[in-house]
């Protein structure tokens, strides 16, 4: 056991797997020598050799597509678009080939590749390097999504998406690399590294993809987020006196409905929480889903805090930012109705 | 917001080039621009040439057979007897395979079937020359390649039938086909997607110190997609063994190879700046196309990197079932191109070796046409597109995922199967 | 007034605006000389010259592209793409580029280009020639969709976008072109040219984006649609005796909520129904607004139907239709409740 | 499912290239692969060469200025003294700017900042080189652009600051700068989209008959993206009258030029591939870059269409003020590059034309510093990031279309502005 951050929980996943799978491989822009914008393969190469994890041309789709050819091949590859944001160049890849290679070759080929991605705002990024695209993937059927939240569900979820046999996107969330992040920018994070139960196992293990965790059970509603605003409904919910549970989702596809129904049959009231842009947005299949399942038990609107449906301003990224206040918002509003 | 020129400045109007083929619908064919140069003619280097120096071969065309059938030059494959019976029975079952499927789509058997007519070198000589291994990353007028690897006719038929026995389980469009046990690569329809999968494959042999190369085909048209420029670029960057063919038939459904920047600058010549030679063939001519894909071959078994080869060609029917090349271009452009027909070319080749006789090819060309109708047959027995025999409804939801997650199990459910 | 099909009202809606404003031109692929592969900018070449609508090397990214320069310029391009499954190549340039240039340059560029696509499914093209991508378009904040359902809108909506300063995502049921389609492939569809109130002016005439029209009022549940399925679920409803009211939505983006919300305020339940994909389909954007909108006259829980979470399967096109059969099961569903 | 090599064939095992630049931090620069070709070398053809024909272009390097600061050869553009002055002055405020922002980041007074240092040339000759009028649709590293033709300083400063008077109402990273008016697209985060986006002004500008031409830039990293390759294709096929501008500054973050492939080829070689010249300029010699720039615009300007220069320079500085370059190269590098510096090396030419001194240098540097500074206290006082004085929150909500949605309005409303 060990003391990790997000970027040293990551990087052991990678080291884990080189290790164990000669079949794994990790590239992508600025990964090999460098180690990565973020870090998070820093060493791997040094460690692992040149051609276990290396630096690629910046073509986004042409890294996507080497990989679903290293797939059919065999390997494993683990692959690192920079940003988010960059992914939409390899959307083709993605959504046409990577998705859809299963079904149409019926299990002849297929793409086990794992796309690790930062996502998400906070870190003063502006509009081309604080956005939230999942819900972009979630509506692509054949790719499944995960999100971590923490150290330890980082590592563990990224070593079942790299021992997946289905192509997975991995975002995660920037913001909280180094500690989780109540929504208070003003207020200083405290590192993961000084949490008392962040104790996360050098060697390999894994958090099954499909399982969401309930990180705080409660009474009376239900909050629903993935990534860093877990820790900012977290906050959120501390500043209330509302017995709220709240549900870290982990993967969004496939997506845990149990752990959902289960819990809002006991609340009754839902609140959906992300960063990104709020039409079409995940929340919106998480309403719907919440409302086919569960209408009976609802007693007032399920709502949606999430980004505003604009880019993602530099200059007021904490009025963009759905924060604590606005998730207290709603969770009033929820009680009061 | 714009000011127009004359106000404002002594200068020339600008203008907007929009590039045109010479010919429309009731013009007479003219291809008195394309290059005949003399078979043998183009010198062959070294493959392990550095590909600036070799530069001028994107700008000529390496030709093997002349218009008598006979070979000659430095590119002559010396083929023994029996591959070059071998290829021209190749081509000659891709045909009448082709021929039979097209009249089952217009008797309502399938949706939609593609010919791959006047371009049957391409994919039969390429399959020759390659190793049985090797892998396959080809575009939709590749049929030849699964012809030649000796993939069951029935088994292609029953892909465009999409009936009971449909490997791809009525999945795909027809001709969409796929085999990894024959090493060719599951057809996309999106256009050159494969280009840059290819490179990615054969990263991973190398990366594995495998000796398996890849090669994969796009089409004149289908370069100006990103995943041309991503294969070029990675397969360049990585030296990946891989073979990169450009199928230039001259036609991309209505637009003709200028649209694609075909006039501007060879298709082969893109490779040259990309860093990789860049090698342009008479793709109608069975011994040229085999001798330059095994000289991009030996290259890239001997990690010399990757081969960018145009084959000069001309797409002899129409885009597809859906389509009718009248509409575009001169009714009776095929029969003036001037590179001929490859399966002509290589009887002619075998005539000329006093191998063979116009009497042989009948025969053997009704023969082929009896195989190809017996497995039609079989094929047919197991369904055809709507009919009753289709693969398991339950299908449908399958192989989304490697396993079904619960909301399609819902879906499923909810369908009743 | 003429009676025109789909294609021609299209046709139309071109050759209006290329007589009216120099600045209007038209592009993609096969679309100049041939017409296109559905035949909607036929003879526009012949016409209007060779610089007016013209043909382009198959690269959907550089069309849209170079359409975002020529905005950029002043001109109004219409693009066509052949198949909305082949827009992938260009999301880049459309969420990164045409969505945010405006904002991002503060109103000094922008991008008021037009996106014509045919989609869906219904005409046996298999997974990539009967997709609807429309979803992955309507979370992209910048970009307007669109999407008739009869000749008249086509032309009037056609019209619209193009002389809109905004980028718009048109999408044109190919299901549909020649005639509506109930949804039962075994009965032959009457063209257009056949129905009597089947009037399109040959001249200028708009129809505002942002209008939803209701094509069948109605009091017990209110059905949201567009495209093809409008006819599907009129014929539906034509086949039970439930009151229902079948709204045609017309614009996804900006999508006119104040039509939905009264008529469920007035029916108290809801259908919704598209062909695409269900999970995050616009369908769970539409479920959430009713629901945070209209709760409190909800009776029964919201309904999607939808295409199933798989690729378009050639063979089982008419098991993946939401045809008329799961649209009246749903409707029953939510009259049961 | 992959047999290692010895088990199967007689055959030498492949391997894959991984492209590694010669030094890593400890070692020491060595640049001795770099053409420093004697100037004037190069000759000059004419502006309608057929790009095959002087395809050999594409791997010299275009030189004007000598060590010691002397012109020479058929590309001095024999500039006059004030157009000299003006790019000096130009280039020195560019580099003064850059010092100036790159500290008020340090300072906290904004979030980030990019400096174009060793690389003024490159803007500020081309600027020169270019028409008032024509369009540039520039990379991050063109601030020298704006700077050329005249925008003013203050604002550029506040769009970097994101303050009450940013012209982009703090929407923007800093340095992403717009201005329709100074003819300066709008920068995108996104890597190489206004490649082809200037492909496309340049069409419009052909098919509205006006005179105007376009310009855009990509960096040598970029060059990988699919839009490069757009770009090329479109303006080859409809003859664009635009300027296609590599900035090879031999680094794009931590990846060396080679990752891209610009040592297998160069990247004005790709140009040759698609038909249009590709023409590789030492792109730290003022008079040659602008010398270049001319031969392509005059092309343009003549319907004869693109042109692909490659600007050979290098990186001098980090990526960005998020990076440091020492983790990934030696730390001297930029010393010794033999290229020298772009600053220095026109100050050179016009100490040896008898124009200028040392003395005039360093009071001009001093005047440009004041200049600056007090520019960036105007700035200042219309706030810094974060501070109180910033856009009104209310626009956060504007211009994501031209009328507000009810749906942004009602967020608008939710958030109390
Ligand atoms: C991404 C994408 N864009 C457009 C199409 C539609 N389309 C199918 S085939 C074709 C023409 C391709 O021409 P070419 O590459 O020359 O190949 P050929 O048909 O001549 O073999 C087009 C435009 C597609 N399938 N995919
Ligand atoms: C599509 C996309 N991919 C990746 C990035 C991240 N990124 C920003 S700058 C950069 C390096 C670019 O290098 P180069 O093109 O050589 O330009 P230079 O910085 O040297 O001027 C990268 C990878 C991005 N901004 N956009
Ligand atoms: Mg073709
Ligand atoms: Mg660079």
């Amino acid at each position: 056991m060990a003391k990790m951050n997000m970027i040293q929980a990551l990087n052991s996943a990678m080291d884990v797997m080189l290790t164990r799978d000669p079949n794994v491989l990790i590239y992508g822009e600025d990964v090999g020598f460098f180690g990565g914008v973020f870090r998070a393969t820093e060493g791997l190469q040094k460690k692992h050799g040149l051609h276990r994890c290396f630096d690629t041309p910046i073509g986004e789709s042409g890294i996507v597509a080497t990989a679903i050819g290293m797939g059919a091949y065999g390997l494993r590859p683990v692959i690192e678009i920079q940003f988010a944001d960059y992914i939409y160049p390899a959307y083709d890849q993605l959504v046409s080939e990577a998705a859809r290679l299963r079904y149409r070759s019926a299990g002849d080929f297929f793409a086990p590749l794992t796309l690790r991605t930062p996502y998400g705002g906070g870190i003063r990024g502006g509009q081309t390097h604080s956005q939230s695209p999942e819900a972009l993937f979630t509506h692509v059927a054949g790719l499944k999504t995960v999100i971590p939240s923490n150290p330890y569900d980082a590592k563990g979820l990224l070593i079942s998406a790299i021992e997946d046999d289905d192509p997975v996107m991995f975002f995660e969330p920037k913001r909280i690399y180094n500690g989780p992040f109540s929504g208070h920018h003003d207020q200083p994070v405290t590192p993961w590294e000084k949490f008392a139960d962040n104790d996360v196992p050098e060697g390999h293990y894994t958090v099954p993809l499909g399982k969401a965790a309930i990180k705080r059970p409660g009474n009376n509603v239900t909050i629903l987020a993935y990534g860093t605003m877990v820790h900012v409904a977290l906050a959120a919910v501390a500043e209330t006196d509302i017995d709220a549970e709240v549900i870290d989702l982990r993967t969004l596809m496939p997506l845990d409905i149990d752990t959902i129904t289960q819990s809002i049959e006991k609340t009754g009231r839902c609140v959906i929480v992300h960063e990104a842009t709020r039409t079409s947005g995940y929340g919106a299949e998480l309403s719907a889903l919440v409302q086919e399942n569960c209408f009976y038990h609802l007693e007032a609107p399920i709502l949606r805090v999430a980004g505003w449906d604009t880019p993602y301003p530099h200059a007021f990224e904490w009025q963009y930012f759905p924060g604590p206040k606005r998730i207290i918002d709603a969770m009033r509003r929820t009680m009061e109705s | 917001m714009t000011k127009s020129a004359p106000d404002r400045k002594n200068r020339v109007a600008l203008s907007l080039r929009i590039p045109e083929p010479r010919q429309r619908p009731g013009d007479l064919p003219d291809f008195s621009g394309v290059d005949v140069s003399k078979p043998g003619a183009v010198p062959r280097p070294g493959i392990n040439a550095v590909a600036k120096d070799i530069g001028d071969m994107a700008y000529k065309l390496i030709r093997v057979l002349d218009n008598d059938g006979k070979a000659s030059g430095p590119w002559d494959p010396k083929l023994d007897l029996e591959s070059l019976q071998r290829g021209l029975r190749h081509m000659m079952v891709t045909r009448s395979y082709d021929n039979r499927m097209y009249l089952a789509q217009r008797q309502g058997k399938t949706s939609f079937y593609m010919k791959c007519t006047g371009e049957e070198a391409v994919a039969i000589a390429q399959a020759a020359a390659l190793e049985r291994e090797d892998m396959c990353f080809p575009s939709y007028r590749q049929q030849g390649l699964l012809i030649a690897r000796g993939y069951p006719l029935v088994d292609m038929m029953c892909q465009v039938y999409s009936n009971e026995r449909d490997p791809l389980k009525g999945r795909q469009l027809p001709i969409m086909y796929s085999s990894r046990e024959f090493g060719f690569f599951s057809i996309s329809g999106n256009l050159g997607t494969q280009f840059s999968q290819a490179v990615g494959w054969a990263m991973a042999s190398a990366y594995k110190g495998d000796d398996r190369i890849a090669a994969t085909w796009i089409g004149d048209g289908s370069t100006a997609e990103g995943d041309f420029h991503h294969a070029l670029t990675f397969a360049a960057v990585y030296r990946a063994p891989v073979i990169l063919n450009v199928v230039n038939n001259q036609w991309a459904i209505s637009s003709f190879q200028g649209m694609a920047g075909g006039d501007d600058a060879t298709f082969a010549a893109r490779g040259v700046g990309y860093g990789m030679p860049g090698l342009r063939v008479d793709g109608n001519d069975f011994l040229a196309v085999y001798a330059v894909t095994k000289w991009a071959a030996d290259r890239a078994r001997s990690n010399l990197g990757p081969t960018l080869i145009e084959h000069y060609t001309y797409r002899a029917e129409g885009h597809s079932t859906s389509d009718d090349p009248n509409l575009y271009r001169p009714a009776n452009e095929a029969k003036a191109w001037p590179l001929g027909d490859p399966i002509e070319r290589l009887k002619q080749h075998l005539i000329a070796l006093d191998k063979w006789s116009e009497d042989k090819h009948t025969s053997l060309e009704k023969e082929i046409l009896e195989e190809v109708r017996a497995a039609q047959k079989e094929a047919e027995s197991h369904g055809t597109l709507g009919g009753d025999k289709m693969p398991s409804v339950k299908t449908m939801f399958e192989d989304v995922y490697k396993e079904m997650p619960w909301h399609i199990r819902r879906q499923r459910q909810e369908m009743g199967v």
